[in-house]
């Protein structure tokens, strides 16, 4: 392999040299390459093989659009596969391995399937695999599957960070060639904030691979000048190696910053990634415009590649595309790399232009063949020669280079986004982007506009004119003359070549070659998004950025209708492929969601908690001993504990919402279905919600505090969701209703002191006195805690069916006060207790939690029919609640289970049967919402939600796990296991 | 749009912000026929075009607001507090 | 393109007998292969539509084209035609996860999805289209006790129907799938519920396999026809009014998904739907990654690879009304950190292509299959965001109920009368929010 | 008698600071929520009266609601009197202990919170004394601009820490 660099020239900093590998072949390659103009220069041909046939494929690009040159690049977890190799930058030592070959890129056994290729045409795999039935899922679609796929991914974690931000700006700009530059400056001059994004390590676009001249500077110095005059406004914000790829409602741009792809070594502290929400008042489109390839047999040899792409190679980074190059090309644009591969002393066999009197300017030395077609190429991993046809006669040129230039197409992707439907121009053989956008102007040619100076003039006016209408001053920019500019005329159209032999290439990655369009239009197919399902042309990793615009040309043809007719398919985001790490930013991990954490942790932690996610919450689930086994012998002691002496429980997650204003109590009578109106201050109540269907929402106590301040508790679970429809009750249903809402969840850490020694540890600490008489079931005040030192809300309401607190002071000395109730109630037998004590406590008591009022449960299956206010003229839920359904009689409600046998056990989970019925639909009961071993009771014990399960108390049935093979004889009973007169409650 | 909701109270904030209940229809009277109630919680006239839905600035000022939107091309044609004035019928 | 447009003129002559019974096999591939593949015929006719149909099926997804399907080889009606106003498989068939699976919980709706699953497993072999059904698995984790629970009733739900279902632990699961994030900080993998005949099929091939078979059954596939009215006389339908003129009908069934409120109203019907998008993403191919289908618990996300290599996944619908088949770059990111929570190594992985379907979201998250107010007119919908799986199975059952008049007895819970009545199918026990379902 | 020190939400965590960004915890001092009723149109009367007389800054959060918040601690009985000062027009609501203030300071300062808010920070549209309810990633706060480069960034107790990591976790390649 010789080098292919040109001695001088280029953007390339020759004195920078950088060490890289390819499928473990040392190379050098210069500050400044692409990994693909790298590879080039190394005289590298083959670099990838395609995905059906794995046919040998070389560079085709030097853009985002490539199709063949995929590799895989970074190791360990930074293992990176189908990476455009035009598009990573160079570093030192990065090693590029090739895909989807086995055992090697040269040899391929793979490419047997080419071999095949009479049999594998568009949609074979539907046709057939089906028999015998077994074969697809054990033969068939394993070793499918082996083959398909590009790049193998890494199980590894990715070790490096990413992030996300917001921008805001008066234009964005996407693409800092010509036309954005010119964009960019004209409205950064008069004062607007500008945000240009390109996705190329600089500012430039096709200025950097242009050899014209603009006033007098060269066109990579006149990108320079212009990138380094936005660099240095205070109001531009210039963002290399970031694509813009998605245009959402509300004129939002989706773009990713490649911060540190191109770094053998990222900096720890810095993201990789970036992701950017850009909201612009105004953008200007100026992507540019994707050249076309050719549909000639073999038009996929390495050695073929876009005129552009190859001048571009000459120009930016002095690499030769061969020793005899040959220029295909069906408009002007081919003779502007002719020019330039003549000025660098290099050979053209030959120009072969379609038209009649194509390259009329053309002064070189090539010999120009007109009113001819390339038919097939020749070579297998290389190109060594071209078939020619002209008037009907066909001559073999020997070439190791061919360059294509079918016409230009815009690149219109961002700009049919949200739902506009591209244009087809006859005149310009290309289809335009919707007409009548808002809040996106593309320009240049992005717009279908040809030429420098053209698209340089462009820019500057929708840049000026966009910041004009946004009130600033602007007036276009005038860049001075252009010379050695080139502008394409529009392409002669030329979808389809007669007298092809090979497999002519449409969608180059997945194989998709011209027949299988045509078989697809046969078969019924035509319509361009079947024909796209299935032959999978245009659905490879670039989206038919190269392949689509000819797919739906031959499609026309084959239609017989005008490529207008039969439309594109759908441009969705994103532009390029963009990373899972770039979207998920720094939220994954523990970042995922962020952690609620409790005033009481720290006691907890201090304590011995081992905590349990719930929600954002960590709550403490249990506090072990040391010697004890297992959680169920720390929580069976906890439950005896609190049973026996004292416990107290960490209860802050509860919501808690302060409901103030004159109207506060008739809120609440409309919000809860239970009357409200009457609870007089200094009491709490428990409260049932429910929700317009007429089923329960969730419950909670809710306190008078004075005449017009309620202190309203809900489930941890649903306290979020509750304040937003209280919210909604306020704002929405009754605004008349002088009502003032504030969450208070964070402001009190409160705290559960229950069992029978629960009112002498706390008198300890609470001034008042704490007597029933003088503070009786449900009391609810405020008092002084510690002589007057602080000041707390108590309640006494229970959960745990015993004598019980609930104390909430200011978060800040939650911990403390828990400390010193904890100190304070040691002679006594206080212990903290967890969730899962909490838990069994109220199984035994047959409270309900979010396991029983699972969404689908009315006040009555619950056993709480007779809360349900008949008086109240309205509240949520009460119309619904009238229906046939909600109150037939089979429904299922709740009731206790307890097992025959107290050595056997059941799960929450588990399903009830009749007794020694069948384990089927017909025979299912209801199953067992909430389970638990109880210490006091000595057996497992649960509650259920049953058919008619109210009426069969004493009934013997089966609990059925048929997931673990367990048949369990259980027994109905009243859903309430301890205390059942409630008088450990108000003792 | 969605992307970003012009709240009235705090300005263009994205859709993250806020939790969206759904139609906003007229609650009605206690006293209503059934039928209607029924129409009210479960059938939806789900137009291609205008609609009038009720979003909660849960992570802004958390009022609700009943967003006027069109439901092909998403623009908002209105957003305004669910309390200035009545409902969107 | 000389060769292409001659055989287009070919294609336009009548079709001999024989070249509509082509039957798929490797011996026609290969016989055809060896010609050249000159002889492949359409997969279904274009015909124009005939002044009346028997039966006509509004809507060619899946739904539509398996009703038709089974309306003729099952019940002997194939006087059928199917208006699609785009092209065959334009909606949620041709835009979903490819997902199926029968793991649902209540009685109203485990049995139907069964009944698909069980029609999927057969379904290749009696259409004669290979939709690569692929029963890898569908895994769902579970993150807490409750959510536990919450599956061991579902998978004892499942069981008691004779489906298979297997809760499996934390180290069961890592051997499954050992790349997830089980130690994940903030919600650790405590295991799954598992259901190993769930799996993914080749989306767009069961719209085709149906559009064929039907075709050969004598079904009128009608494509570019938009139904922009119906025409009503005496209280029944007469047929509908569409833009390839009138076209006369004894029964009108609906299949039109995100569509169904807008037909509907055509007929004066209000229904208990919301059109919802729900964005779903495909990333490069890759060779392969994950075997079976995963759901993470703690977040909105689930992921499967198709047999051409791209891990294919989703989350949650966007939340508002839209009939825009487009989304939000918030769910985009909200998906995308919820599947780098669950499998850290898909960070470098990238994301090829998002696209939006409209969902048909019903007020508690279950379908209708029913007759509606008017007599001969027919409702399938409310599919939320499970209509892919439900394919077979609904267009066996909207089949049976037009054709025998009553409901096949797995979809008898459909009732669109089930709201006003409260007989509610709410497996999530969201109530009436259909964004919440 | 018990030790009744309050015990700071960000007490674990060290303030972080480099030339171009610091991030601290403020003292927790008083917050206190005035909740306006439905029916009152504009600011309450007396509330700036009642800001400037306790020597608390005014931080408005939404439509009739604002924030009184200051450094220092407001004792029990007149704390009991400030949130009952604006009756009937207006409700108090202690948040002293609900809410936890963070400062952001530096010329990275806008740059960080940027990563994690859509409010635009530019000075242009968010001038010192303006404050937004929004969200900082995925957590809610309420920020205050206080001048050119420095925000008070308000957030529920329970998330502080969390917001902290995270914010320090944007602040990362500035420090």
């Amino acid at each position: 392999m010789s080098s292919h660099r040109l001695p001088q020239g280029g953007l390339i900093d020759r004195s920078k040299p950088l060490a890289f590998t390819f499928d473990g072949k040392p190379m050098q390659g210069f500050q400044g390459d692409s990994l693909a103009s790298a590879l080039l220069a190394n005289g590298r041909r083959l670099v990838g093989r395609s995905f059906k046939y794995h046919r040998p494929r070389g560079i085709l690009t030097a853009g985002a659009a490539e199709p063949n040159a995929l590799v895989t690049i970074g190791s360990g977890g930074r293992t990176e596969p189908n990476t455009r190799a035009t598009m990573q930058e160079l570093y030192a030592g990065l090693a590029a391995r090739s895909q989807n070959r086995w055992p090697s890129l040269h040899f391929d056994i793979g490419a047997l399937n080419g071999l095949l290729s009479p049999f594998l045409g568009a949609g074979f795999y539907y046709k057939t695999f089906m028999w015998p039935a077994a074969f697809w899922e054990k033969v068939y679609e394993p070793f499918i599957r082996k083959a398909a796929g590009l790049g193998r991914a890494t199980h590894q974690a990715d070790p490096d960070r990413y992030e996300k931000r917001w921008a805001h700006c008066d234009l964005l700009v996407i693409g800092a060639g010509p036309t954005g530059l010119a964009a960019a400056l004209s409205a950064a001059r008069a004062g607007a904030r500008v945000i240009v994004a390109d996705e190329q390590a600089m500012a430039g676009g096709a200025l950097l691979s242009e050899t014209a001249t603009i006033a007098g500077r060269t066109a990579p110095a006149f990108a320079r000048d212009c990138a380094a005059e936005l660099e240095a406004l205070p109001n531009v914000t210039l963002l290399t190696r970031t694509t813009v790829f998605g245009w959402y409602d509300g004129n939002v741009f989706g773009a990713v910053e490649r911060v540190q792809k191109h770094l053998a070594e990222p900096a720890p502290s810095v993201p990789v990634e970036r992701l950017w929400r850009i909201v612009a008042k105004g953008a200007i489109l100026a992507s540019g415009a994707e050249e076309r390839p050719l549909v000639f047999g073999g038009n996929d040899i390495p050695g073929v590649m876009m005129a552009g792409a190859m001048r571009s190679y000459l120009n930016r980074h002095a690499v030769a595309p061969g020793r005899a190059t040959a220029i295909f090309t069906t408009n002007d644009s081919g003779y502007a790399l002719a020019r330039d591969l003549e000025a660098k002393g290099l050979d053209i066999t030959a120009i072969i232009d379609p038209r009649e009197s194509g390259g009329a300017d053309y002064a070189g030395k090539a010999r120009l063949i007109r009113n001819a077609v390339v038919t097939d190429a020749h070579g297998g991993r290389s190109l060594s020669a071209i078939d020619i046809r002209t008037g009907g006669r066909t001559e073999r040129l020997a070439v190791d280079a061919l360059a294509l230039s079918g016409g230009f197409s815009p690149v219109i992707h961002l700009a049919c986004h949200r739902g506009g439907r591209p244009v087809w121009s006859g005149e310009k053989a290309a289809f335009l982007s919707p007409a009548s956008l808002d809040g996106l102007a593309p320009a240049g040619a992005a717009s279908g506009i040809a030429g420098l100076a053209a698209c340089l003039a462009d820019g500057a006016h929708k840049g000026a004119s966009l910041a004009a209408a946004l009130g600033f001053a602007a007036s276009p920019i005038p860049f001075g003359p252009v010379e050695g500019d080139a502008p394409a005329a529009p392409a002669k159209v030329l979808w389809s070549i007669p007298g092809v032999r090979g497999k002519a290439f449409v969608d180059f990655q997945n194989d998709v070659h011209h027949r299988d369009l045509d078989l697809a239009v046969k078969e019924g197919y035509g319509h361009v998004e079947l024909a796209k399902r299935y032959t999978t042309s245009g659905m490879a990793t670039d989206q038919g950025k190269l392949s689509n615009i000819n797919a739906i040309g031959l499609l026309a043809e084959a239609r017989g209708v005008s490529p207008g007719e039969v439309g594109t398919t759908t441009f969705r985001p994103f532009y390029t492929p963009v990373s899972f790490g770039a979207l998920a930013g720094a939220y994954h991990g523990e970042h995922f969601q962020p952690v609620r954490r409790s005033p009481l942790h720290g006691w907890a932690e201090r304590h011995g908690a081992v905590f349990v996610e719930t929600g954002l919450w960590y709550r403490s689930a249990w506090f072990p001993r040391t010697g004890e086994k297992d959680w169920r012998e720390s929580v069976d002691r906890e439950v005896l504990n609190v049973r026996n002496n004292a416990g107290l429980c960490d209860v802050s997650m509860l919501g808690k919402i302060e409901i103030c204003g004159p109207d506060a109590a008739e809120l609440l009578n409309r919000a809860y279905c239970n009357a409200f109106l009457k609870l007089p201050v200094g009491k709490a109540r428990y409260g049932l919600m429910l929700r317009e269907d007429g089923m329960v929402y969730d419950d909670g106590t809710t306190s008078r505090i004075e005449e017009n301040r309620f202190f309203m508790t809900t489930t941890t679970a649903y306290a979020a969701g509750v304040m937003n429809h209280m919210e909604f009750c306020a704002q929405a249903l009754w605004p008349e209703l002088d009502v003032r809402l504030a969450s208070v969840t964070d402001q009190w850490a409160q705290m559960a002191i229950a069992g029978p020694k629960s009112r002498k540890i706390l008198q300890a600490i609470v001034d008042e006195d704490l007597g029933n008489d003088a503070f009786p079931y449900l009391a609810a005040r405020e008092v002084s805690l510690f002589g007057g030192r602080l000041h707390g809300r108590l309640f006494r309401i229970s959960f745990s069916g015993e004598l019980a607190y609930e104390l909430a002071v200011p978060a800040a000395y939650g911990d403390r006060v828990a400390e010193a109730l904890t100190e304070a109630g040691q002679a006594d037998g206080l212990v903290p207790y967890g969730v899962e004590a909490l838990s069994v406590l109220r199984i035994e008591k047959g409270h309900v939690t979010h396991n029983e009022i699972n969404g689908t449960v009315t006040p009555g299956d619950l056993g709480f029919g007779k809360m349900v206010s008949a008086s109240k003229p309205d509240f949520i839920g009460k119309a619904m609640l009238q229906r046939e359904g909600l109150n037939a009689p089979d429904r299922p409600r709740l009731v206790g289970v307890v097992p025959l046998d107290p050595g056997q056990s059941f799960r929450s989970g588990a399903h009830i049967l009749a007794k020694g019925a069948a384990p089927t639909l017909e025979n299912d009961q209801g199953y067992v919402t909430s389970s638990a071993f109880s210490p006091h009771i000595g057996s497992t014990i649960g509650l259920a939600l049953v058919r008619h399960g109210d009426e069969r108390h004493g009934e013997d049935v089966t609990v059925w796990n048929g997931l673990r093979g367990e048949f369990t004889a259980a027994r109905l009973c009243a859903p309430v296991f301890f205390d059942p007169a409630n008088e450990k409650l108000h003792a | 749009m969605a992307s970003l909701v012009p709240c009235p109270h705090c300005g263009p904030r994205p859709k993250e912000e806020f939790t969206i209940k759904g139609a906003a229809l007229p609650r009605p009277a206690p006293t209503a026929d059934p039928a209607e109630w029924f129409d009210y919680v479960y059938l939806r006239d789900n137009p291609r075009g205008s609609y009038a839905e009720y979003w909660h600035h849960t992570a802004g000022c958390r009022r609700w607001l009943v967003v006027s939107r069109d439901t092909i091309t998403h623009q908002v044609a209105a957003c305004r507090d669910a309390a200035a004035q009545g409902h969107a019928a | 393109m000389k060769h292409a447009r001659s055989l287009l003129l070919k294609d336009q002559r009548p079709l001999s007998r024989k070249a509509t019974a082509m039957r798929y096999s490797a011996l026609s591939l290969l016989w055809n292969g060896l010609r050249g593949n000159r002889d492949w015929r359409p997969a279904w006719r274009q015909p124009q539509p005939k002044p009346h149909y028997d039966v006509i099926i509004v809507g060619g997804g899946g739904h539509g084209l398996a009703a038709a399907y089974y309306l003729a080889k099952e019940f002997g009606i194939a006087n059928v035609a199917v208006l699609e106003k785009s092209y065959i498989g334009s909606g949620n068939v041709g835009r979903n996860t490819t997902i199926i699976r029968s793991n649902y919980l209540l009685p109203g709706n485990n049995p139907f999805y069964e009944l698909s699953m069980k029609l999927w497993e057969g379904l290749e072999r009696d259409f004669n289209f290979n939709a690569m059904i692929s029963q890898r698995g569908v895994l769902n984790l579970y993150h807490s006790d409750a959510q536990r629970d919450a599956y061991m009733r579902r998978g004892n739900a499942m069981r008691l129907h004779g489906v298979d279902a297997e809760l499996l632990d934390r180290d069961d699961v890592r051997r499954m799938v050992p790349f997830l994030d089980f130690d994940n900080a903030r919600f650790p993998i405590k295991g799954g519920l598992l259901q190993r005949r769930g799996g993914t099929v080749r989306h767009d091939a069961v719209a085709w396999g149906y559009a064929r078979g039907a075709d050969r059954h004598g079904v009128d596939i009608i494509q570019g026809c938009e139904v922009t009215g119906i025409r009503r006389e005496n209280g029944r339908v007469a047929g509908v009014e569409t833009s390839r003129g009138f076209i006369g009908c004894g029964k009108l069934a609906l299949a039109a998904a995100g569509n169904s409120s807008e037909v509907a109203r055509m007929a004066d019907l209000k229904l208990p739907l919301e059109s919802h998008v729900l964005q779903a993403f495909v990333s490069e191919g890759l060779k392969p990654f994950i075997d079976g289908v995963v759901t993470f618990g703690a977040g909105h996300f689930y992921v499967s690879q198709s047999d051409k290599g791209g891990l294919v996944f989703g989350g949650d619908i966007d939340g508002y009304n839209s009939y825009a088949q487009r989304g939000n770059l918030a769910t985009v990111e909200h998906v995308a950190e919820a599947g780098k929570a669950m499998i850290p190594a898909l960070s470098r992985v990238r994301v090829l292509r998002a696209w939006g379907g409209i969902m048909d979201m019903s007020m508690d998250g279950s379908p209708i299959i029913d007759r509606t107010p008017i007599d001969n007119l027919y409702l399938n919908a409310g599919w939320c965001y499970g209509g892919f799986k439900a394919t077979p199975a609904s267009g066996f059952c909207f089949a049976h109920l037009l054709a025998r008049g009553v409901p096949h007895e797995t979809a008898a819970a459909f009732r669109l009368d089930r709201f006003r009545r409260g007989h509610l199918i709410d497996e999530k026990g969201q109530g009436a929010q259909p964004n919440l379902h | 008698m018990p030790d009744l020190r309050p015990f700071p939400a960000l007490a674990a965590r060290k303030p972080l600071a480099s030339s171009r960004i610091r991030l601290s915890a403020l003292p927790e001092g008083t917050i206190l929520q005035m909740i306006a009723g439905p029916q009152t149109p504009g600011p309450v009367d007396g509330l700036e009266r009642l800001a400037a007389k306790t020597g608390l800054a005014l931080r408005a959060i939404s439509p009739g609601q604002w924030l009184l918040v200051g450094d220092r601690p407001t004792p029990y009985p007149q704390a009991c009197r400030l949130l009952a000062a604006l009756e009937p027009h207006a409700s108090g609501i202690d948040q002293s202990h609900g809410r936890v203030r963070l400062h952001l300071e530096g010329p990275m300062a806008a740059t960080v919170l940027s990563k994690g808010t859509a409010v635009d920070l530019h000075p242009s549209a968010f001038a010192p004394g303006h404050t937004a309810a929004t969200l900082v990633g995925h957590v809610s706060v309420h920020l205050t601009r206080l001048d050119a480069e420095a925000f008070e960034i308000t957030v529920l107790r329970g998330f502080a820490e969390a917001l902290w990591d995270d914010l320090a976790l944007m602040c990362a390649e500035f420090l």
